[in-house]
């Protein structure tokens, strides 16, 4: 592939990433999403550079904003359209919602809503990987907020002391809510935190999805022969924390001067500029992806909500002894009274 | 002072306010809880009152900010931490339970660790199984916590200015799908002292037994069954530590039957200690078994009419009621 | 094969082993299991047998490697993780709580985590407050947490077994008084399903319900008992989740009395639990109120008298026994 | 004071931390000892350089092996000793043991048997002075096993940010229990975690107690000024984890070169050398330490043991609701029967 075909094919996965957010901002307009606990990734579409540079086999853990992560990695749009909005064929059954997709076949181990939970289950898969001879790598994809959550540094020096395939990829957009990172962090430079626990570590501009790609496979080469690394993607959260955040935090100027960095534009230009496509033609494909996003839309929304009773399943292994209902517990006590 | 309707919310930060200005060694701590006013918003406007030295915005670092305030309470400070979601309180049950909690005992009665924990729980917002919990059971097992939960906006008010004033940490648990509920808060007049079970509304045929957010669906369940010509009594146990047996007994004695009913999973929940001491100290005045109306033994699911479904409403305590005043089976009971 | 004498230690060692040698996606990690051997030595040898890969020695970062359990359990091995004391799982409920117990839920189904979290509890060692607890209430409460508690030596064995081929997560509580106690074996008989209490003794005049040490202390008061002319049942759980309340049930109809015995504090604790289904179940078959006999609600004390105070002993269990079955009030009793 | 004379107060120190070590296991082979959970500070006698280097107002977390820590602060030997005998007149009423001992009016706010457990302690006692604009500081002691507890970055993160008067203090005596630091740690200069984490990092010779003296005299200066660091001295553990460990793990060669790292003898040596003090008369001060801690001892195992009944008090405040004793509880619900 040449740069400029990368380059395109990265536009391209970022552009889904962008136009899939969009379609969730619009369900939840519609009312048609489940809840409203909604963190879009628009700004950070360059985590592309990362998914692309896995391999099928890799695996992931994502956290609350990962949305943009999974499309990536080839989620069905439709389906996590459908999940969110608690839908019975959502990736989830409708029992996860945005916080909680996740799928097997796709090695997606799943979305966390606690800060820093899913790292930890990238290491593990690592370790899995690592006993069983697989030449696999598990990537832990988190935000800068999850960089003061303890168990990230066990698990970075786990890791690293055990020769792990595992990447560790910070999506530093500048908040955590409404706390800008250097209110939250007292040393900014991430990468020394890698080293200093044995670790690579390395910063990259996440409005270049190029460098970030660049990184990404070099790093997970590393990886993938037991030298575990940190990757920080330094970026901008575009809007606000969650769906309805408005961000009062934080003024216009620096939210404009932050969207500047948009990794989406940015590879547009390029690609203009380096003739890998024309306007038009990225127009085009724009179009194309609008449309299947509005299609994938369309359906989730048409989808129907699950069954009530289905509530009681999985919660243990399907052969496995279920939990009673409540009714069904009453009905035992209150019964024996009708004697 | 008369009473003026507020919301919970409202109340709680009044709360903080008034407490903050009586005492200096209160600080607020926790995440968010300055410049975005509290995710929930409990603390909104604190920061510009009360500047940065009082109100404190942590990193996301849970076990470090929590064991943070258990010095801090050691030395001085009486910190309210703010836990954004009681789910979380899995990262701090070290630091709760193992610290806050026995420190006092295990240092001989040298000191104590005067803090507050506040945390919000529970359904309603599609917030999905890792921030929809109701975790007092936990807490309420560990000799040394103390835990509060106010159902109405004159406890949320009272209880946690009682709790700012004592010498022992408290676990202060509100409900997310009460903040923004309108009542009436009378600052001179607590709903009762703190430690105290209240009737919230006197019946004669059954008493129902509840706390936070449940004692709402109780009151509605209690009109429901009086149109049934069923007299309920709703009571609210407002801190689960202490725990006012007495006042439960007393009811239980005279109505003869009990309810219990939490949004918690029933299985371990703080339902079965209810039930446990409703019989053990009411035995020969029940006519029926104590019967826990409680949240399903199952994650909370996202989806919206899963999630309601999961937990009890004042539905299915009324339909429990009838079932057991007047053995009129609801539709659901099996045969 | 036939039965032979070991130690409770020696059956949890020897399930240890008899698993790995069948499954190799078994895998044991967690402080000191490898070099040290375990700190209570339920791991002896077994890193020389295994080798590193398999026997995993991991730094003291708990939620970082029970996270990592977590994922491993995911990712095709079955991870045994040894939480040296069942004290440090404040550290890591979390993951136990929010990942593992609601990963298969949250996910829709896709995926399990058949992991066991092998970790002891319990008094008898002056280990203090934050080493001789008894949790199992926290975990029981969870749903998608089993939870297995074995009591005798042939349990440790199979129960263990048992656990390894579980597609879900269990969480296996051991008690540190146990570990030396002999008793006998047999590789190829279990004392029971999985999931079924069974009972230990057996009885006509009151029924005990216990599980882990609190068996051995309820097979003595038995013993005490009978000599008072007391027939009395000893029930043992085994398990928590999944609970086998028919056993209960079926036996107190018959006996009409219960005594619940946990060493767990008694608020909150799942001796209540155990106390509201009996209650619900077999109320009209009760003559008297079930009865907890449980942990005091205080953190535990180091000194040794003041730490067997604290929990209960056959002598209390007995007492309590004659009392609700002969009315013959103990020395203690209040007028 | 000079050289000397401070050398001479060190070893002072430090005797008297390996005297009472010595009568804490002399008292567990005589069985006067509440449990055999008792971990010796034997090889960190130098701990007394930080102690001697604390003002009287600054206050200490400790761990699990915190007894050396605790007698360098001031502590009564027999009221320790009594402590880890479970007696009533022991610092915490014979509640907390050996692993629980504190003393409010020392400064010393608690050992810990969590490991990692008390550091968070010490920084929030610090962000209570520099509230209160008082000028001490709080110093957490704990090992180098706790340098994979999580809670450690979140706590030296939280000291940084906020400036706060706290130093980090950690004792690497080479092991957690069985573990050798380097199967533990994947990178062990732990002196590069504090820098990432933005604070001060140092590593003494933990067999100097000069050295250790005047990095903590330096550290908590800075400390003072609201810069925070890590301390961490160089050690060995000279016995077993516990009392009762033979340390089977490690080799004689091994324990015998570690021995030697002893910082008491070698204070000994430098004070002879250097003309500080005649062999006799660190002989002589030897003996007048064992005459005290022998005392301490004798006074320990005649005190009397805690009444039964104080086990129910210290829950709570006095002026609070207190828990209902079991036997209590059943008298209630079983007098009841007797109607
Ligand atoms: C353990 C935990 N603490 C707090 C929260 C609440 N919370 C959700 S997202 C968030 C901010 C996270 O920031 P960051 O990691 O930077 O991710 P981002 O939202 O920027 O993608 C917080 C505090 C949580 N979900 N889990
Ligand atoms: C959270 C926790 N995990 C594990 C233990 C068991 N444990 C007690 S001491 C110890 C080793 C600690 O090593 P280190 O921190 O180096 O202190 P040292 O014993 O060397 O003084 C362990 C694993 C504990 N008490 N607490
Ligand atoms: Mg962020
Ligand atoms: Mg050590």
């Amino acid at each position: 592939m040449t740069d400029n075909q990368l380059l395109l094919a990265l536009y391209r996965d970022m552009r889904r990433i962008r136009s899939l957010e969009e379609r969730v901002s619009e369900m939840f307009v519609r009312s048609e999403t489940a809840g409203s606990m909604l963190h879009l990734s628009i700004g950070e579409e360059s985590v592309a550079g990362v998914c692309r540079a896995m391999e099928a086999k890799d695996s992931f853990t994502t956290h609350h904003r990962g949305h943009g992560i999974f499309v990536a990695r080839g989620a069905e749009p439709s389906r996590m359209l459908a999940e969110i909005a608690g839908k019975a064929n959502g990736y989830c059954r409708g029992k996860g919602g945005s916080m909680h997709i996740a799928d097997m076949g796709l090695g997606h181990l799943g979305a966390n809503a606690i800060v820093g939970g899913g790292i930890a289950h990238a290491v593990g898969a690592a370790l899995a990987y690592k006993r069983k001879k697989q030449k696999r790598v598990a990537v832990a994809f988190y935000g800068d907020g999850a960089m003061q959550q303890g168990i990230l540094y066990e698990s970075m020096n786990l890791a690293a002391l055990w020769s792990l395939p595992v990447l560790f990829c910070c999506i530093n957009n500048q908040y955590g809510m409404g706390t800008r990172v250097d209110r939250a962090t007292a040393n900014l430079a991430f990468d020394e935190r890698a080293r200093a626990f044995g670790l690579a570590g390395e910063i990259v501009d996440g409005s270049d999805v190029e460098q970030v790609h660049e990184a990404a496979e070099r790093m997970l080469a590393n990886a993938r022969d037991g030298k575990p690394g940190l990757l920080v993607l330094t970026c901008y959260r575009f809007y606000g924390h969650a769906r309805m955040d408005k961000s009062p935090y934080r003024d216009s100027a620096e939210e404009e001067q932050g969207r500047r960095r948009d990794p989406l534009q940015s590879a547009r230009d390029k690609l203009i500029a380096r003739k890998g496509a024309g306007a038009e033609s990225l127009d085009a494909l724009d179009a194309e992806i609008a449309a299947e996003m509005d299609n994938a839309l369309e359906q989730a929304i048409a989808e129907h909500l699950p069954d009530i009773a289905t509530m009681f399943e999985d919660v243990y292994a399907p052969d496995q002894p279920k939990p009673t209902p409540l009714r069904a517990r009453l009905s035992a006590i209150l019964s024996e009274m009708t004697r | 002072m008369s009473a003026v309707e507020t919301t919970y919310r409202e109340a709680l930060r009044q709360a903080l306010i008034d407490a903050m200005e009586q005492d200096p060694d209160i600080v607020v701590m926790g995440e968010e809880v300055g410049l975005y006013g509290g995710a929930y918003g409990v603390t909104k406007g604190m920061l510009e009152m009360f500047g940065p030295e009082r109100i404190l915005d942590t990193p996301i670092s849970e076990p470090g900010f929590v064991g943070a305030a258990v010095g801090a309470a050691m030395s001085g400070l009486r910190p309210v931490v703010e836990l954004m979601y009681v789910d979380f309180v899995g990262l701090v049950m070290d630091q709760l339970a193992n610290q806050a909690a026995k420190i006092r005992y295990m240092f001989g009665g040298q000191i104590g660790v005067p803090m507050v924990l506040r945390s919000q729980g529970g359904t309603g917002r599609s917030a999905a199984a890792q921030h929809s919990q109701s975790l007092e059971a936990w807490m309420a097992h560990i000799p040394g916590l103390r835990v509060a939960m106010p159902a109405t906006i004159n406890d949320a008010y009272h209880l946690l200015r009682h709790a700012l004033t004592l010498p022992d940490p408290v676990v202060f648990l509100e409900h997310k799908g009460l903040y923004t509920q309108k009542g009436m808060l009378d600052v001179s007049k607590p709903d009762g002292p703190w430690g105290k079970a209240l009737v919230r509304r006197p019946g004669n045929d059954v008493t129902i037994v509840a706390y936070s957010k449940m004692v709402q669906e109780s009151l509605i369940a209690a009109d429901m069954l009086a149109a049934e010509g069923i007299s309920a009594e709703v009571i609210d146990l407002r801190t689960l530590n202490p725990l006012d047996d007495a006042t439960l007994v007393q009811s239980v004695r005279r109505t003869h039957r009990a309810i219990v009913v939490t949004e918690a999973h029933q299985t371990g929940g703080f339902s079965a200690e209810l039930s446990a001491r409703l019989h053990e100290l009411c035995f020969d005045h029940l006519e029926e078994p104590v019967v826990r109306v409680a949240g399903e033994d199952i994650p909370i699911p996202v989806s919206p009419a899963l999630e309601r479904g999961s937990v009890p409403n004042a539905q299915l305590i009324a339909e429990t009621g009838l079932w057991l005043v007047k053995r009129q089976a609801p539709g659901w009971a099996a045969e």
